[in-house]
């Protein structure tokens, strides 16, 4: 079973909320939960909607087609019945609709008995539980931790009232109840920076990136970590540096328009050796674009932000569970290597929920590779020595007697002090560069998915992988010969299973939601790897999986030379 | 020759005014008992700024423009480091003007020292935001029309709970108003006068020195209206010292957690102690 | 005959003016003359020096050794005293040296008696000019355009004294006069600016590209051009497209740094479709980096500045000649498209001295491409009406009775009225990205040099072209087959020259002043070429002719498979 | 309603105080005579920042925080129109807090109305630079720990010319205030109270309207220090009206050929006009 359930309104009439209390109770019952948001740059009015998938089984990405719908207002009729299955169900409030094929009650009506007119909602999602026979019971521990003394009250009668007002209508089987969490992508991140012992975010909010950092101030006390508002993207970057410095875990992010503010601080970080980690939750461009919509615009740019050659490391993350153990991973990669490690994530994956196995905090190791006097020799200390590696110790301000610690934006000795000297140049290139060939033993090569050596390969990256990954099964059970290169790390570059596979597959299909086919690009310049073919998505709403699947047997069939 | 914090070679030219600065607060680190470790000053880019490099403490030389916000996170991180900023007045007022204004809001425990030469030294000499109105520069060939930017009263403006001014020119002073600024809790601007004798023909040691003047004893700077009015002298006479200070609740002071427990760099971290929050996801 | 000096001393000390008296001198006399600059980032002290090259022939590039030395300091001698040619001449002060190979004579005390202690550098000059036997009444028109008053007079003392004190060494004929002028590669960007018609320059200060700006400054009030020094490069970007959108045509520049602070206002340029034209000086980063030196380090970071997927055209300059008609071009271009077109130049170019024919201004042709009604449709006027091209009637806002211009940083409908639907954004995208196939109808192949279809094929780009150019023609000389691509035109990148000549090349050779191989990057995304072998310079200080020379010949016989 | 300027639909929360600075405009400039091709409404990101899609006169709709540099630039370039902000709290004193204090500098003729919501509206309720202190916001969950601007006071001390306050719920008095600001020549601030229904439950329109009370006639508004003490009043009662207003030299008349010539866009370009500057090089 695999349901997909649409929950739509306009911008404050609390679709979040009732849509969050159906999520969690589908959670709760133990059900695979993978919700999606597609909402408008304003606060009230216009249209948006959240998508529901439930199952007995993980789920990777949203679908196209609807069991049911529940409208809160008339747009979501209007706009979305079109998409509902033949046997699915529409509720909506009596106004909006006289069709006699929906489900309609005088829900205003209800809420205002339950002495409540913004319930509402709460008694469509009764109906809902209902119609799929979801116990009650568990709907109130959801309820239980939302609301308090009367709106709770006013919230379990109306949920009550939906659920009397129909009978079952799908045939469901509950799962076991299971350990799963259920958690969005920006929170995965901000877990896993909280894990990772960061103690300081300095930020600046904007859409989609801010709940990062919303997460994290929302635990600061408990966690004692400074969260600060700054005034502007600059200063957000410039300070977690001076964070970074000091030899706290330091982190900021944002999305595009905010991270490009933040270039020329990369590149200090770059020049200084100080590790920091930067996520870039993208949104569709250039420019304001558009604020609250998806998209994979941003990955040259962020590969080369900053002047300069230095270097760093770019992650793409993939889904929440990679978003976590990523986050973690970033912060040990920029302490060992003393470099800016930058976490790619975009909207989708920001706001989709999904239910995954409770993270391991056992796995979480912090290696901080801080240095105590050992660092010094014959007593003296240089922030910048030579070393075999390019990696020079690092000790934290303030912590050695008669010890200090010199970081310089300018080209430096050993010692941090500015220099003109060519020769000093060179070696001081070198050994930032070096970091480049120690970061290529790191890399984590792409994720291989589906049959070895298929004629047809699908290249992706980032929140790509969960519609890749379903439409390759789907693919494989119709008897394809079809597998995928999901990558994850992507700067630098790993070529190695692109080569190998690259080299067998009959048709490479590369698969962005971009114009641009920045992947492809990198393929181009890195491995001497070109696709063949393109599904490329860039109105701003991320491409499904079904969207994928169809397009590759069309390019299967019509491509006859493959 | 105070050699407490080492002896470096200059890069500046002969003459000007920031030898002054350096001589005054190598003797007045010295004079608090500063050990050098104890100590970070950051800066921006400028003449002003190559100062990380010509005394030995901590150091973050950062971009041009961007000294204030690592300085007031390397305080948040380390509240046993004296935070101390050396950075000309292109740095502070112009690039960084938007740090400038809110920092001042965070009040940090930091001593800002702006090298103000009235003039972009480094880059030869253009207007800088306190160059005078119809002055001519290597850029501004018919001469600035701009109001310069007053800083005293700017950081007034801002709620700066510590607000002086001193001249490079007047060692004795210019040591006392930086022991002050560093004992001071909380942020503290001391606007420094510094003839550039290469690009400032007008504002030169000899123009200062017949203008400036020491505020009396009996001058009271606690009272805000009376800070508010010297703020504005500006001519003849320029009156150098403390302008204003108060006592104000510090960053620091404002976080718990911060205030009452050991510097933050010292904080013990384990993953495990997260793993609770995970029930806010079941 | 090819003469090469070298002038040196502390920063302060002058040799700005003097090697300027003599750089003129000989350009007057109808020498072709190149020269060099080599300082540091401080205003007094330390070590500058200029190269000085003159010939009866075009000079591309700088060499490294020297028919003659004039020391100003001791570090002139102590450093450059062993590149001076066998037969070559050291003239210095008395005090510096007592070596007896070396001309020294007591200058300061010459100059006392010219009473001006500051002349002594111009009885160095005096001494240099007899030397090569160059007439001193072509130097006195120098110093008449130079000084005035007390100080000419003092100067002419001093110039005559140095002329007085030694013989001819060296046998030379003077070249028939002509009418080329001497400039700089900044000087260049502004005059070529200037004659383009740039209203608007907004700025901020920064080495080495602020000479720009202060050229055009220096115009201003007899040109009527707005010159603005702003408070940070970001108003400076964002000030420049006010004045575009206005109808003005205006440009901003910095060197990496400042030119990290614009990369969102370029994101802004890029979806308003605003004409912009920017320069980027380059100098080594990352960040602060060497302020005064040399460095093609920022290609990438340049071509994919900006958040967000748009057009944009990125032409790097060859020389002042090049620098020159490629600024009015650049300008041309960001009005026909409606795009920013970004001038890659870098430290090096922006401070050599060239002699070339005197621009033509005839040749100068303004194309503005604005509008007038007939931009309307039925007395409606869509900013960003979809056209076959993708480039929308420009009209200038306040010009027609009752019709209004409006620009949109989100994404926007063909009113530039904010929208959220996914048919117009991708429409929009698709309206952009065309003018992307138009540009590259525009752009430029690279220029090619040497025997068709060589063996031995160099890229290289930008400012590397003087140097290049002479190391080709020496191994022609030495009858090797060899030719060289010199890319302008950068992105969208031109494939067509190098996938013909690569194909033929056995052996491929780039040539950058960088670390990373930029251009062989963008060659293997691009054209899917790879180079067989580097030169890669990134001490800071511009590679020379000889150095590439011979690096080719180590190449070509090392490399046995060739 | 208002319909020479077009009536849009709007993206704002219903009773939002954006409407009422909306009417207030649009009838503004009507009665000032004004038709649409005559103004440009600059401004950068936010809710507020959205006003030039809802009505229709020349818009340059911006970066968020950078409304004022294409401003001041559309001035310069053509001083026949009469260029408006119209931005956020957040826009104007936060992400553009440095290109505020140099605009007010330079002094071009823009009318620049701040819609001061006193939060971030369109983000969704973080804390905006004039955010009280203490406030609980949507990521201040401790509260707000720093002061907050004094946007009147700044304006003052940056040398504004022409500064004011108004209050959405006022339309008369907002509808002269802009009127007031946009005949002004030079740089003219009108700081407009804006409740936020959705994300500022403390300023809200009974906060506001129980509060501000109109500048009595006869008050002076070309007494600098008067102003100073109106800046400062804050709390049970808060002034609007004109504050401080005095005639002061603009951008334009600070050069020549702007000054004396026609507007700048008009310029006839000729290649061969810059031919004589090749003697620079000969
Ligand atoms: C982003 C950026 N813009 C511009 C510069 C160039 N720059 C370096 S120092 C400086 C101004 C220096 O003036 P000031 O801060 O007054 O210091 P001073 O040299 O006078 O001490 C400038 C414009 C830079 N390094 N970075
Ligand atoms: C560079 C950048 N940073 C952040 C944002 C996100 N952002 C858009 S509007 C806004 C704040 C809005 O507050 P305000 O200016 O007070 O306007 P309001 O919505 O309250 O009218 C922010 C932070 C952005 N668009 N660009
Ligand atoms: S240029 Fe001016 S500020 Fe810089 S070192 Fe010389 S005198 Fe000092
Ligand atoms: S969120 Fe606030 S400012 Fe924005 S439209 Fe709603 S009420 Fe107005
Ligand atoms: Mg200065
Ligand atoms: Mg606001």
């Amino acid at each position: 079973m695999d349901y997909n359930i649409l929950i739509g309104g306009a911008a404050g009439q609390g679709i979040d909320t009732i849509s969050h209390i159906f999520e969690k109770t589908l959670k709760r019952c133990g059900f695979y939960v993978f919700s999606m948001k597609d909402y408008m740059s304003r606060v009230r009015g216009g249209h948006n909607f959240i998508q529901v998938r439930f199952s007995h089984n993980p789920i990777y990405s949203h679908d196209e087609y609807f069991d049911a719908i529940v409208a809160l207002d008339f747009e979501t009729i209007n706009l979305h019945a079109k998409v509902l299955k033949t046997a699915g169900k529409l509720i909506c409030d009596k106004s909006l609709s006289d069709d006699d094929r929906y489900i309609s009650f005088d829900f205003k009506e209800i809420a205002k008995k339950c002495s409540n007119p913004r319930v509402a909602g709460t008694t469509a999602i009764g109906v809902l539980l209902k119609l799929f026979g979801i116990p009650l019971d568990v709907s109130y521990t959801v309820l239980n931790d939302e609301f308090k003394g009367d709106v709770l009250e006013a919230n379990i009668k109306a949920i009550n009232a939906g659920y009397n007002l129909v009978e079952p209508a799908f045939a469901i089987t509950l799962p076991k109840k299971n350990e799963n969490i259920y958690i969005s992508g920006n929170e995965a991140i901000a877990l896993g920076a909280i894990a990772a012992g960061v103690k300081f975010y300095s930020g600046y909010p904007m859409t989609p990136s801010t709940s990062v950092m919303t997460y994290i101030a929302k635990k600061s006390r408990d966690a004692e970590i400074v969260v600060e508002q700054v005034e502007d993207e600059i200063s957000a970057i410039n300070m977690a540096l001076g964070a970074s410095y000091a030899g706290l875990r330091a982190m900021t992010g944002s999305s595009g328009g905010g991270f490009a503010l933040m270039v020329e601080g990369i590149s200090l970080a770059g020049i200084t050796e100080l590790p920091i980690v930067i996520t870039e939750v993208q949104r569709p461009g250039p420019a304001t674009g558009f604020p609250t919509r998806t998209e994979q615009g941003d990955l040259r740019f962020i590969i080369h932000a900053g002047h300069g050659e230095f270097p760093k490391m770019v992650i793409s993350l993939r889904n929440p569970e990679d978003a976590f153990y990523q986050t973690v991973r970033a912060f040990n990669i920029a302490d060992k290597y003393q470099i800016p490690v930058i976490l790619v994530s975009d909207q989708y994956l920001a706001d989709v929920g999904t239910t995954v196995k409770p993270f391991d905090f056992n796995k979480v190791k912090i290696e901080r590779h801080i240095s105590g006097s050992e660092a010094l020799e014959d007593g003296v200390y240089k922030r910048y020595r030579f070393t075999e590696s390019g990696v020079s110790p690092r000790i934290i301000p303030g912590k050695i007697e008669g010890v200090t610690v010199l970081i310089d934006s300018d080209e430096h000795d050993e010692f941090g002090h500015i220099t003109e000297s060519q020769e000093i140049r060179i070696k001081m290139v070198n050994k930032r560069m070096k970091k480049l060939k120690l970061l290529e033993e790191e890399i984590q090569e792409p994720l291989f998915i589906g049959t070895e050596n298929p004629d047809i390969l699908i290249t992706c990256w980032g929140s790509m992988y969960g519609p890749v990954k379903e439409a390759v099964d789907m693919l494989l059970k119709d008897g394809m010969s079809v597998g995928a290169l999901s990558f994850g790390d992507i700067w630098p570059f790993p070529t190695k299973l692109i080569k190998k596979y690259g080299r067998f597959a009959k048709v490479i299909i590369d698969v962005e939601q971009n114009a641009t086919a920045q992947l492809d690009s990198l393929m181009r310049e890195n491995a001497l790897v070109k696709a063949d073919e393109y599904i490329l998505k860039y109105d701003s709403r991320m491409m499904s999986s079904k969207y994928i699947y169809d397009r590759v047997r069309e390019i299967s069939k019509t491509s006859s030379m493959y | 020759m105070n050699t407490a914090f080492e002896t470096y070679e200059t890069a500046w030219c002969p003459g000007c005014g920031n030898f002054g600065i350096l001589n005054a607060l190598k003797d007045a680190l010295t004079e608090l008992g500063l050990k050098s470790h104890q100590v970070v000053i950051a800066s921006g880019i400028g003449q002003a700024a190559k100062i990380p490099h010509y005394i030995n403490v901590n150091g973050f030389n950062g971009l041009h423009g961007r000294a204030l916000p690592p300085a007031i996170a390397i305080n948040i991180a380390n509240k046993d480091l004296k935070v101390i900023i050396d950075s000309g007045d292109g740095d502070t007022y112009g690039e960084g003007g938007n740090h400038f204004i809110h920092a001042i809001r965070r009040n940090a425990n930091i001593a800002h020292f702006v090298h103000d030469n009235q003039i972009y030294g480094l880059t030869k000499g253009q207007a800088s935001p306190t160059t005078a109105k119809g002055q001519k520069t290597s850029l501004q060939f018919d001469g600035v029309i701009l109001d310069p930017v007053k800083p005293i009263k700017l950081a007034l403006t801002m709620g700066a709970g510590f607000v002086a001014r001193s001249f490079s020119g007047n060692y004795e002073h210019l040591k006392k108003m930086m022991k002050e600024a560093i004992s001071y809790n909380g942020y503290a601007l001391l606007d420094i006068f510094q003839p550039c004798v290469t690009f400032n023909k007008v504002n030169t040691f000899k123009w200062y020195n017949e203008r400036v003047y020491e505020l009396p004893d009996d001058y009271d700077y606690t009272d805000i209206d009376n800070a508010f009015k010297v703020a504005d002298e500006w001519g003849d006479r320029i009156p150098i010292g403390i302008i204003y200070k108060v006592e104000k609740p510090t960053y620091i002071d404002n976080i718990k957690f911060l205030k009452d427990g050991p510097p933050l760099v010292d904080a013990k971290l384990d993953p495990m102690m997260a793993e609770k929050y995970l029930d806010d996801f079941r």
